[in-house]
Formats: structure tokens, sequence, C-alpha cells
């Protein structure tokens, strides 16, 4: 891909994002409740008290005034108090932000190291038992309210065989030193194992919690396009060639097959940022979207709006990744 | 392969833990602190965490009753004047010393506006009719009113001082992740939405000595796990991961107490719940359909059932632990051909139709609420909104178009004016129930101003009987605060005040 | 006469499906004598390609080999397992299939798809010999495109690059399956003169099944003739072309234009190739046949008419 | 029917949706109880096989004493309301938007796009979440914050089937002779697109199902008494650690349900899938 289309690319982008940010700011506009009302929620304060706290979060400004205030400040990367925490918005999210993309990440990685192989096991055993095991166990996945099944999890594996922690991030005592604020990530680099283990101890439930539903879904688009793919001229052909079983299916056949499972995986990260909020309360996971939800009940506007923006931005670069990723895998698209 | 590796590897890490952990302890809590910042929040969390770190001009003992802390006493110079005495060799954890002119920096970043780099303090308002905080000596400060405040001391209990120099300079917003109390325990680390690791700060001076065994922190390490979620909470004492959760669920109490390794610990609230009836629109305009509704519903029965019979049923605003309690208030017994007949006397012979708003947390008890009153003919139907848009539906100003908010009332102060004001004086920010009463606006204004402990207490008594009266609510119930300990856990028990007091708790 | 190289003794294969079994292939017997070309004509759904699939070993559940023999080199290859299977496809006997676009596989470069068949079987120096074998069809500059992809080369290279793969290990036999379906009549006669050219360099022997019965006369030997799983007829090709016995045969050569007599009608063969699923015991062609008799409902045997020569008809 | 339904399983998959559509319709009929039918004195009583299990309320009761199997039949009705009723407006939505899109390309395509892009930048439940905040609570505002964003999903299916199916000879042949845009798009290109667009459509009423479980869970479930299958599962996980029933039955109901609807919906792919036969 050339950088002049790359640079088209993602000037592109900038209209889905202007779009997010008035759906959002009109949302949260029209929905009742106030910020400073819910911050003094049930205690006492006199009527100025009120005037004065809503001056200091600025909503004593009208609507277009706030919203090209926002915008303004937006594009030079300032994003605003948030309301409850006093802190610039970035700030807030920034230390959220990496918890929230690990365990998407390991979530991600979880659906398609489970995905894949067993959609190609159904698909090469089509109508089997096989297939058939890994259809509905994949549905499994799909079927299960995810704040039900992560507890259930919970009590199986953190209560019951006490196995893996109940709850948070990592230990204190195994903390690695902080250079990129990714844990596994730091682990690695200062070659702590005992962090490294210790994180992904307490990954493992909510990744799977997380990734199962993308799991089954990735795990039938890999099995669909498999088919697809093994009727080809091209995998008889390479059969007639008195190839290995494993270079057909795991080179000639995988390499085409991949291309539906990574849009489509591309498209549900989506449902997996969103699916973070629910995961991330039940498993105490210090990440972004435990605080979006809060944000939305405490009507705390500046933080509510960034963070969607991110989202939008980080499905966007996600979807871009995979069309570059895509150019790799398909030679045909490459330009 | 993989699981394999990280089994041995979360072996590894308990190994170290419990190497590290001879006096850790570990608290799962239900909420992250919005700050650091003691002068820039209005959470009850993020005050109780706080306070682990800080410490304020006065606490309450045990028994909830006022006892001064940073300093040895307060005097009123007259009723608009109070004098407090700073208590010498504070240490802030930075190694400063604690000095009159912290206190007057602390209060007046409370009480002057735009005071926190240009933002007025929300927690102006508890500070009541105060107007200045000013600096007599090095050990000596006074508070200066602009009318006679006699809560004043019991108020002071939610407020912590911090240390001038400090805040000046971590610069604008720098209080906000940055601790430098004169608690018990100093903060390590902060994860966002993770955990609060607190260390003991060994130059502590003791804490109040009218609290029993003022002295250094037992525990060498308090770690502080975010839990939000009830039964992860609990499933984290379960599986010893924890050894204190707050907010424990009633329904747990069971497996709570099954567990030979845990048990539960209460103490009595000071959130006052009720239901607010619309005083001002039909049918709960008419006293007798309040009445009615007050008759009509089987308290003890949802206190002995939903609540696992952890909280006392209340006849009025007040918790029985504050001040100017009235423990004489009639009681609305369950007696529901009284509210048939009541209903009937209003006009209402068939009986009426009416709305219950909640919140999200509140559900289950109003659906049981909604069936109890449904049976004895106030047939009401539940409406769960988020809390934001329920309460902009009931703000004293909006439009008053609801039945029935099933709603709470914190009084951490145990004083009326912190309770008794806000929610039944006329125009109260927390008149949900529009009540209004010409004879209870004047007590109230009038117990605000007294001074003298007895008569004030007889206003308040006074002003309870006429509310019992006019029953502008559903009275319902003071819950306990429920917390699970671990077995290991020694010398802690929860405060009233919803403080986590870490002073005195050990491990095994 | 010499030992057949490849020698296919009453083969049957079926397909279960739901409804029943599709007897595709129904008693098959025919033989490839060492630089030989055999013709393989017949209409989609003959059996004549599911025959040669048979012989590769690819016939995939819910197809199974229900009886027969195939003997290749003096070795049975039914019920030969996987590995050594694996080993003799592609090295002793190569197929091409019809359609290069979509044979060749559009993800990976041409030069991994040719190499990977020299490695796979052994062969020393795979990219030397990839290149070799490239040039040989007629690639030019195949070194450097060894690194392209499929969708960069035009429909006639395509083809050769094909017939390169399938040659690469220089393969006893070679199953070329409708090498020309696909292409206009130039590059048809191109990849047919070279695979015929390769063949006499080589002195392998060619199996061609196509429905092209103009392609047989010019490029094979002998001939059979396949009608709904069964060989009707079978022959050296000048025989069969000049005087076919079968109606069938005789139908197919109505159907195509003849270059010499373009005076000749031409006429489709009327009716459908019959369900194989629950088929009479007689003859296959009997609802289409034009000179269809009594008899024909009883099962017709192959018989032998002359030299090489075997029908199956009542007629003769 | 047969064609469409392969296997043994899938025919158990399809009869079990059937069941719990009919089990739904009937509800009166056959729930043992009124489903709003509280009292306190049976709270979080076992199912009838445990000790203090009752057979006349044979999956136990829930926190409020409620008979868990009669709620479990009336919720079928508002789950399954809620998941067909969201996935059939997105997708009437969704195709009128997606052929549009396909075939007049355009500005008509780069507005649909565009905010196909834009809804799909926004993680589902945080969208469903705001629009529940902004309009309240109730399965009719349930419906629509679902509803608003599920239809890119048939959108975006319908687009893409529509771009190939514009080039294809008999739409080229139905423009040949003149016939109006309306008529192409409706009358030749929607039945020929129409299986992937059921097959897409079943796959959703599961996810919906599950989304509304969510909803619940962060708290903006449907109005009581009326209880749906995923305010039942997140009332009662508060219960897990010593009433595991009340919030197991009803999970068990969403899986099975969500679980039949998938094979059997995995099944009219492949009959509906002509590429996948030989």
């Amino acid at each position: 891909m050339s950088p002049s289309l790359l640079l088209h690319r993602l000037l592109q982008l900038l209209p889905v994002l202007l779009g997010v940010t008035v759906i959002v700011f009109g949302m949260m506009s029209l929905t009742p409740g106030d910020p400073a009302e819910t911050m003094l929620a049930n205690q006492n304060a006199t009527p100025a008290q009120i005037a004065t706290l809503r001056h200091d979060m600025g909503l004593d400004r009208s609507l277009p005034v706030r919203f090209a205030s926002f915008l303004t400040h937006a594009v030079q990367g300032d994003f605003g108090q948030s309301l409850f925490h006093h802190r610039p918005v970035a700030a807030v999210i920034a230390e959220r932000l990496p918890a929230t993309v690990e365990l998407s990440a390991a979530a991600l990685l979880f659906s398609l190291l489970l995905a894949i192989p067993l959609g190609v096991i159904a698909a090469v055993h089509r109508g089997g038992l096989l297939d058939r095991l890994a259809t509905v166990g994949s549905l499994f996945g799909v079927s299960l309210p995810g704040f039900w099944f992560g507890i259930l999890l919970l009590l199986v594996f953190a209560v019951d065989f006490r196995l893996l922690p109940v709850s948070g991030a990592i230990d204190y005592a195994s903390q690695p030193p902080t250079i990129t604020g990714f844990l596994i990530l730091d682990s690695l680099l200062a070659l702590r194992l005992d962090s490294l283990g210790n994180a992904l101890a307490h990954l493992l439930l909510p990744a799977i919690t997380l990734g199962l539903p993308m799991a089954a879904i990735l795990m039938r688009v890999t099995r669909a396009s498999m088919l697809e793919v093994l009727r080809q001229d091209y995998i008889t052909f390479a059969e007639a060639k008195g190839l290995s079983r494993a270079r057909i299916l795991g080179l000639h056949a995988l390499k085409n097959a991949l291309l539906p499972t990574i849009t489509v995986a591309a498209i549900e990260t989506g449902s997996l940022l969103g699916g973070n909020m629910v995961v991330e309360t039940v498993f105490g996971w210090p990440g972004l979207g435990r605080l979006v939800v809060e944000s939305i009940f405490a009507r705390n506007y500046p933080l509510v709006q960034a963070a969607v923006l991110l989202y939008a931005l980080t499905y966007v670069l996600v979807n871009f990744c995979a069309d570059l990723l895509y150019t790799v895998l398909n030679p045909r698209v490459r330009m | 392969m993989r699981a394999k590796t990280i089994l041995i590897a979360a072996a590894a890490a308990m190994a170290v833990q419990l190497a590290a952990g001879a006096a850790e302890l570990r608290i799962g809590f239900t909420l992250d602190p919005l700050t650091l910042d003691p002068g820039n929040h209005r959470s009850r969390e993020t005050e109780s965490l706080l306070r682990t770190m800080y410490n304020g001009l006065v606490a309450h003992d045990p028994a909830m009753k006022l006892v001064p802390e940073l300093i040895t006493g307060w005097t009123w110079v007259d009723p608009q004047t109070m004098e407090v005495k700073l208590r010498p060799g504070v240490k802030f954890h930075s190694g400063d010393t604690l000095t009159a002119d912290d206190i007057v920096f602390s209060f007046n970043r409370l009480l002057k506006p735009a005071a926190l780099d240009g933002q007025t303090s929300p927690r102006q308002g508890l500070l009541g009719p105060t107007k200045d905080v000013v600096k007599i000596d090095d050990q000596t400060a006074r508070f200066l009113l602009t009318e006679p405040w006699p809560v004043l001391p019991a108020m002071l209990t939610f407020q912590e001082v911090v240390s001038k120099s400090f805040t000046e300079k971590s610069g604008p917003g720098g209080l906000a992740t940055a601790e430098n109390g004169s608690g018990p325990f100093k903060l390590v680390q902060w994860r966002r939405g993770d955990s609060l690791v607190l260390e003991r700060f060994a130059p502590y001076f003791g804490g109040a000595p009218d609290i029993a065994k003022a002295g250094n922190a037992c525990i060498d390490r308090v770690i502080i796990k975010i839990i939000p979620e009830n039964a992860s909470r609990t499933a984290a004492l379960l599986a010893g991961d924890v050894d204190i959760i707050n907010e424990l669920p009633a329904h747990d109490i069971r497996t709570v107490e099954a567990n030979k390794n845990t048990k539960v610990m209460a103490v009595n609230g000071t959130r006052t719940f009720f239901v607010a009836l619309n005083n001002t629109k039909k049918p709960f305009d008419d006293v007798r359909v309040r009445r009615a509704a007050n008759h009509a519903l089987n308290r003890q029965l949802i206190i002995d059932k939903l609540l696992s019979g952890r909280a006392v049923k209340l006849n009025g605003v007040m918790a029985p632990a504050a001040f100017g309690f009235n423990a004489e208030l009639p009681e609305y017994t369950y007696d529901t051909a009284r509210a048939k007949a009541l209903l009937t006397e209003a006009g209402y012979p068939n009986g009426i139709d009416v709305t219950l708003d909640a919140d999200g947390p509140q559900k289950e008890t109003a659906e049981a609420i909604a069936a109890l009153l449904t049976q004895a003919g106030i047939r009401t139907k539940v409406a769960i909104s988020d809390g934001a848009q329920v309460r902009a539906r009931w703000a004293s100003n909006g439009k008053r178009e609801g039945d029935m908010w099933i709603n709470s009332w914190g009084n951490g102060s145990l004083d009326p004016t912190d309770i008794f004001e806000p929610t039944l004086q006329t125009g109260g920010r927390g008149n949900s129930a529009f009540y209004s009463n010409k004879q209870v606006d004047d007590l109230l204004a009038a117990g605000g101003r007294e001074t003298d402990s007895a008569k004030r207490a007889a206003l308040y008594k006074q002003a309870q009987l006429l509310v019992n009266q006019d029953a502008p609510w559903l009275f319902l119930w003071l819950p306990q605060d429920l917390y699970g300990v671990s077995a290991r856990l020694s010398g802690w028990s929860p405060a009233a005040s919803g403080w986590i007091n870490l002073r005195d708790a050990c491990v095994q | 006469m010499t030992e057949p190289l490849l020698e296919i003794t009453d083969l049957r294969v079926a397909f279960h499906a739901r409804h029943g079994k599709v007897r595709a292939v129904d008693g098959v017997s025919l033989t490839v004598a060492p630089g030989e070309c055999l013709g393989i004509v017949g209409e989609s759904g003959s059996g004549k390609s599911v025959t040669f699939a048979a012989v590769m070993g690819l016939i995939r559940p819910p197809g199974r080999i229900e009886a027969g023999r195939i003997r290749f080199a003096g070795r049975d290859l039914v019920g030969l397992d996987a590995a050594s299977y694996r080993q003799l496809r592609g090295r002793d006997i190569a197929m091409t299939l019809q359609d290069a676009q979509t044979s060749l596989n559009p993800a990976l470069t041409v030069g991994t798809q040719i190499i990977e068949v020299l490695a796979a079987h052994g062969e020393g120096n795979a990219r030397a010999r990839a290149v070799e074998m490239m040039t040989m069809v007629g690639i030019p500059a195949a070194e450097r495109r060894l690194g392209d992809y499929p969708h960069q080369f035009s429909g006639g290279m395509r083809q050769r690059m094909m017939v390169a793969i399938a040659l690469s290990c220089r393969p006893k036999l070679l199953i070329a399956d409708e090498p020309t379906t696909a292409l206009d009549v130039t590059i048809q006669a191109q990849v047919l003169e070279l695979i015929a050219s390769i063949r006499a360099k080589l002195g392998m022997s060619v199996v061609l099944i196509t429905h092209d019965l103009g392609v047989v006369a010019d490029y094979c030997d002998r001939v059979a003739v396949m009608y709904a799983g069964q060989i009707v007829e079978a022959g050296r090709t000048a025989d069969i072309i000049g005087s076919p016995r079968h109606p069938y045969t005789e139908g197919l050569l109505a159907s195509v234009p003849d270059l010499h007599n373009l005076d000749r009608p031409i006429r489709p063969i009327e009716g459908q190739v019959p369900d194989l699923i629950d088929l009479p015991p007689g003859c296959r062609f009997l609802p289409r046949c034009p000179k269809a008799r009594p008899d024909c409902a009883k099962p017709v045997p192959m018989r032998a008419v002359g030299e090489g020569r075997n029908v199956r008809c009542v007629l003769t | 029917m047969k064609r469409l339904l392969p296997g043994r399983l899938a025919q158990a998959a399809a009869l079990t949706v059937l069941a719990f559509v009919l089990l739904a319709a009937c509800a009166p009929l056959v729930a043992p109880h009124d489903p709003a039918d509280t009292d306190l004195f049976r709270r979080l009583q076992p199912p009838a096989w445990m000790v203090n299990g009752d057979w006349s309320y044979p999956l136990g009761c829930d926190a409020l004493g409620r008979d868990i199997l009669s709620r479990i039949i009336y919720g079928a009705q508002v789950s399954i309301f809620i998941g067909v009723v969201v996935v059939l407006i997105a997708t009437v939505i969704g195709v009128m938007a997606g052929l549009a899109a396909g075939y007049l390309r355009g500005w008509v395509d780069r507005v649909i796009s565009g905010l196909v892009d834009i809804l799909l930048g926004f993680p589902y439940l945080i969208f469903a979440v705001g629009l529940m905040a902004m309009m309240g609570p109730g399965v009719l505002n349930m419906v629509l914050a679902l509803a608003y964003k599920e239809w890119v999903v048939p959108c975006r299916v319908v687009r893409g089937e529509t771009l190939a199916a514009r080039e294809t000879e008999y739409v080229e042949a139905a423009r040949a002779i003149g016939a109006s845009g309306l008529t192409i798009m409706l009358g030749e290109i929607l039945p020929n697109i129409l299986s992937p667009v059921i097959v897409v459509a079943t796959v959703r009423i599961a996810q919906v199902i599950i989304l509304e479980a969510s909803l619940s869970f962060l708290g903006l479930g449907v109005q009581p008494p009326t209880a749906s299958w995923g305010s039942m599962v997140a009332d009662g996980r508060a219960f897990i650690l010593d009433a595991w029933w009340v919030s197991t039955f009803p999970g068990l109901a969403i899986l099975l349900l969500v679980l039949s609807i998938n094979v059997a919906s995995q099944a009219v792919r492949d009959a509906l899938d002509p590429r996948l036969h030989d």
C-alpha cells in the first residue's frame, strides 16, 4: 500500500470520528440527570453551592458552546477534566487503558487460537463427530451471558479449586517494574517470570470469559470458509501434487480461509471492547470499560465522550490493520 | 503446557506472597477512590479509604461519640466562634510537623470560592455557616461562623487535614494522586481501578487518645483491592484472597458464616431508608393515605427476609444512635384492616394505583415493598431507572410527577442538621416528598441555632413527632453495615461511620 | 505386448448420498501402456474424472471404491496406505486440472507452488529444477517470475505453469483432466502441443480426459468412450473415429463439427444423462438410443469386436 | 423441510425453538403460578428435589419467593419478543438501507456507509447503555436501543451481496428491459440475496437475547414485575453462592434456546448456501 493511499485511508476516518463525537454529545445532552446532582446525590447542599459546582463543571454554558469548546480542545488532544476525578480525562483514561488493551488482546488471541484450529478440524471432518462437538461446543460460548459464566468460572477455579486469583490484574508482590504499563509486556521486558505467571494467572479467566463468544463466531466463520476453500481446485491440485496433509491444510487452505476470519475478527472487536465492561466488573479488572459505564451513570460527560471517541478510533484502527493484513494474505488486493 | 506453566508460576507467586505477607492485610472494597484529594470529592467510599491515610480534627469513637483527633479539644468562644488547640508532635508522612497553618490552609481550601485551583470545593456545603478559619498561634486556630451552628464539631469529622507545604509543592491537582496525610498508613501505590497499597507509618502520633489502645498500627502493609461485583467480593473472601470485605450482601451471611475461615461482622449503620411519598399530588397529598401506606407495609417481614434481620425499624427520620433521637415515636403497626379503613375514609374504598420509583440497587426491596403494599390495597407498580434519572425526576425543583420513591439518606455525623433539614425542611435539597410543615421548619431552624444540647434535643424530638404524625414518608428502616472478615483477622471492628479503621487490626 | 503401466480392472466407485448410492464408476477396465496416450471421452457425469481420481487416490467420503483393482507399475493402488500414496502422487503419477485459473493457489507464489512438489518428493536442487521446468514449458524469464502470484500470469501461462508443476518430478504417467476446456483455441493447441512434445521427450504415458473428440483424434493413440459410469467403446483412435460401433459414439461424433466435411449437419444427442441412482440393469444408453431394441433392457457385457477393440452394445 | 433440516441434531434444535415459542405463546395455560406472585416466606426456596424443596415450585423460588419455572415460562415471552422484534426491525431497515446503498451507489451509498461506519465504531453495549440512560428503561426502549445499532449487521451483508448481484446478468437483463430501480431491487435482487439475510437474522436473534441479559446486568433491564431471562440471570447472580438455582435455570434456558437457534440456523445456512452442495 502506497503512503499516499495510506494517508487517504486515514483521512477517511475523520468523518467517522466526527460523527461519533456528534452522536455521543447529542445522546449525553438529551439524557436526563445532571453530574452535579449525581455528585451530591443524597447529600446536603444549598442551591448556590450547586450552582457553583455546575459552573465549575462547565455545565452552565449552552450546548453549542460546550460542543464547540469540546471540539476545539479535542483536536488539540485536550479532552477536558473528568468531572469526578478532577484530573484530565486523558490521564484518567490512560491509566485504565493498558489493562483493557491487555485483556482485549488476550481475549482476541484466545479466541483466535481456539477458533481457527477448531474451525479447520470441523471443516475437515464436516458432518462427523468432531464437527458436531466443535460446533455445539463453540456455541456454548456464544450462548452464555458473559457475566454469569464469568462468575461460574470464578467460583469453580478461584473459590473451589483455588487455582487462580479471584480479581485484579496482578498481585502487589509480583508487580513488574513499570516500563510500558502493560503488565505482560513489562514482565517480559524485565525478564520477571514470576510477574508473567502472576499476570497470566489473573488474565486467564477474564480473557476466556470475554473471548469465548468471539471464539464461537470466529470458529463458525473459519469452518464455513474452510469448507468453501477445501472444495477449490487448487486444493485438489495440491493433493495431486502429493503434498502432506499438514501443508495442504495449514498453508494452502488456511491462507485463503483466514481472510473472512480476519475480517469478522476485526468487526467483532467492537463487541469485544463493549464486552469489557461486563467482564471487568465481574473480575475486578482495572480497565476502561467499568470506568465508562460508571461514568455514563454518573453523567461524567467529558470522560464518556473521550472514551467513546477512543473506542471508535480503536475500532477503526483495528479494521485498518485487518485491511493491511488482508493485503498480506491475499496478493490479489495488494495495491 | 501453557496451563501448566501458568499454574507453576501462580504457585510461585503465592509463595512470594506468603514470605512477604506475615503482617499483610488485604481488603476487598467496592469502589476505587475518585481522587486522593480530601477536599475535592463527595464520595463516602473515597472518604472511607482516605481516612486510613489522613486524619481529621475530630473523630468518632466506636460508640460514635465525638472525640478530638488532631486537636486536644474544642471550645466555643461564643456561639459563632470555635477554638481548637492542636495536638503537639503530629507528623505528616513527609516528616513535616502539622501546624495550625496546615489547619487554616486545609479548611480555607474547602471554604473559599475557587480555592482549589480556580474551582470551589464540592465539600464547602458540609461546613455550613463557617465563613473563615484563622490562626491564633502555631497550636491554635479559630472557626468563625456567620450564625450559631453547634453541629460544627460533628461536621468536622468529615474533613481531613492536608499539608500546606506539600499541597503547594505538588502544584495544581497534585493532591489528586499523591498523599501526605498524618494517618497510621501511608500510600505506597495506587493502581487505578485495581488496588491501593499502604504501609505502616512508623512516626504515627497514635491517634485519638480517647479511643482505647492509642498507638501504632499492628500490620505492616495493607492492600485494598477494588472488587465492585458483590458475588466476586464474597468469593474473594471465601477464597482467602482478602481478609475484610465491605458491603457484604445480607443474603451471603449464611455462606460466610458457614465457612470455617470467615465470619460476619456488623455495625449499626447511619443510613436511613424510606419511601418518599409525593405530598403534593394525589393520592398521597392526603395524610390518611400516607398513614394507610405506613400501616399497609409489613416492614418486619422485609427486614427478616431480605435483610436477614440486620436492620431496625424506624418511625421517623433519625437513627437511634443519633443526637436527639425520639424513642417514643408511635409506631405504624402492620395492620391492613386499618390501612383499608384509612383509604376508605380518604375516599379510596377500592384502593389506589401508584408507582414506586427505584434505582437498580433497590430493585429487590422495591419489588418486595410493592408486592406487600399491593396485597393491602395500595396497588403498586415498580419503575426502575438509573440513579441520575430517578433523581432528576424527584428533584425538589422538578415537576413532582412521581408517586413514591425508595430512597436513603446517610447521616454520618449522627446529627439532625445533616439529615432532618435537607430531607424534611420546606424546599430542602433532599426533600423528595415535597413535605412542608411550618411548625417543623421552625423547630428545625431553632434546633440549628440552639447551643444548649438538652434544649436542642427537645426541639428535634418535637419535630420528629410532628413528622411522624404527618407521615410524609413510608418509614422503613436503618440497616446494619455488614462486613465479611477472615478468621485470621483480630483487633478490627467495623465503624458506624463507614471508615475502615485499620490501626488496631492484626493478622495471624 | 509389454506390461501395461496402468491397469484398471472392474473398478467400481460409489458415492453415498442421502437418497441412495450413486454408482459413478461401474465396472471400468482399461490399460495404459508405457509411452502411450490414451484418450477418455464422455459427457460430464460419465465417470471419467472419477475413474482417474480413484487412480490418484483422491476419492473422499462420501465416495468409496467398492471393488476393482488398480495396478500401477506393478503395485496395487487400491488400499495403499496414505503415506505411500502421497509419495506416488506428483512423483510417479501427476495430474493437471481443467482450469489453471482455479487450480493454482491464489495466495501463494508460483515459485512456492512448484518448489514444494520437488521438496515434498525429496528432489534436490529444487529451485534450479523449478526454473528448468518452467523454461521447458515456455515461460520466459522463469527465474524472475518465481516470486509472482498466479493472478499476475495470463491464462495460457497459467496453464503452462500447471503443466510445469505437474511434470516437475518427471512422472511416468500424466493425467490431464480436460486440459483445454477453459482456453481459447490457439492456446488450446499450444498446451496440447506442449504436452505432446514433453511426452515425447520424457517418454511418459498420458491420459487425456476430454469431451472433445477432435482433440482425441489429433493426440491420442487409443481412446475409451465412457457413458454413465461405464466404458461403452474402446479401441485405436483411428478405428473408433473412422467407424464408431456404439450408437453413443456415433452420437458424439455427429454432435461435433467435422472440419473435413463441413456440410455434415450437427446433431446433438437427445435426452439427458440418466440419474446414476437405481439404474436399470440393461444398456444405460437405452432411453436415448435411436436404435434401441427390446433385448437392450438386459445386461449388456463388453465384447471384443476386433484387434484391441471392445464395444458394449447388443448391435455388434 | 427435509432439505432445510438435515441431521437429527438440527431437527432437535428446531423442535426446541418451536417448543420455546409455544411455551411463550401459551404461558398463561402452562405456567403453574402467576409469575409475579410474591411470598417472602418462600424466599430462595430450593428446587423440588432438594431439602426443603416443594413440588409445587419445581425449580424453586427467587429472592421474592416467586416461582422460577413460571417466571422462565413468562420470561420466554419477553426474551423471544425482544430478540425477534429487534432483529425484525433491524432486518427490514438494514435490508432497505443495504439495497439502496449497494444498488444506487453514489451519495446514497456514501451516507449509509458512513453511518454504518460510525455506528460500528461504538461498542454495542456502550451505545445501548447510553440510549437506555437517555430514553429510560422498559421493553420498548430496550428494543429501540438495540435496534438502533443492530440494523448495521444486515445492512453490511445486504450491501455486499447487492454490489455483487448488481453486476449479474439477470439484473442487467432487467435493466435492459427498462425495469425501475425499485423493481430491480425488490423484485430481482432481494429474492436472490435473501438466504444470507435469513441466516444472519437467525444468528443475531441469539445475540440480541444475550445483549439483553448484559443490559440487565448493568442495571438497565426490563421493568418489574416483568421478567426476561436476562434480568432473571442478572438479578439472580447475586445469590449464586447460596442459591445457585435462581440464576442457573434461566441461564440454562438462554443457553438452550440460543444453542438451538444457532444449531438450527447453521443447518439452514448449510441448506440455503448452494455453494456448499456438490
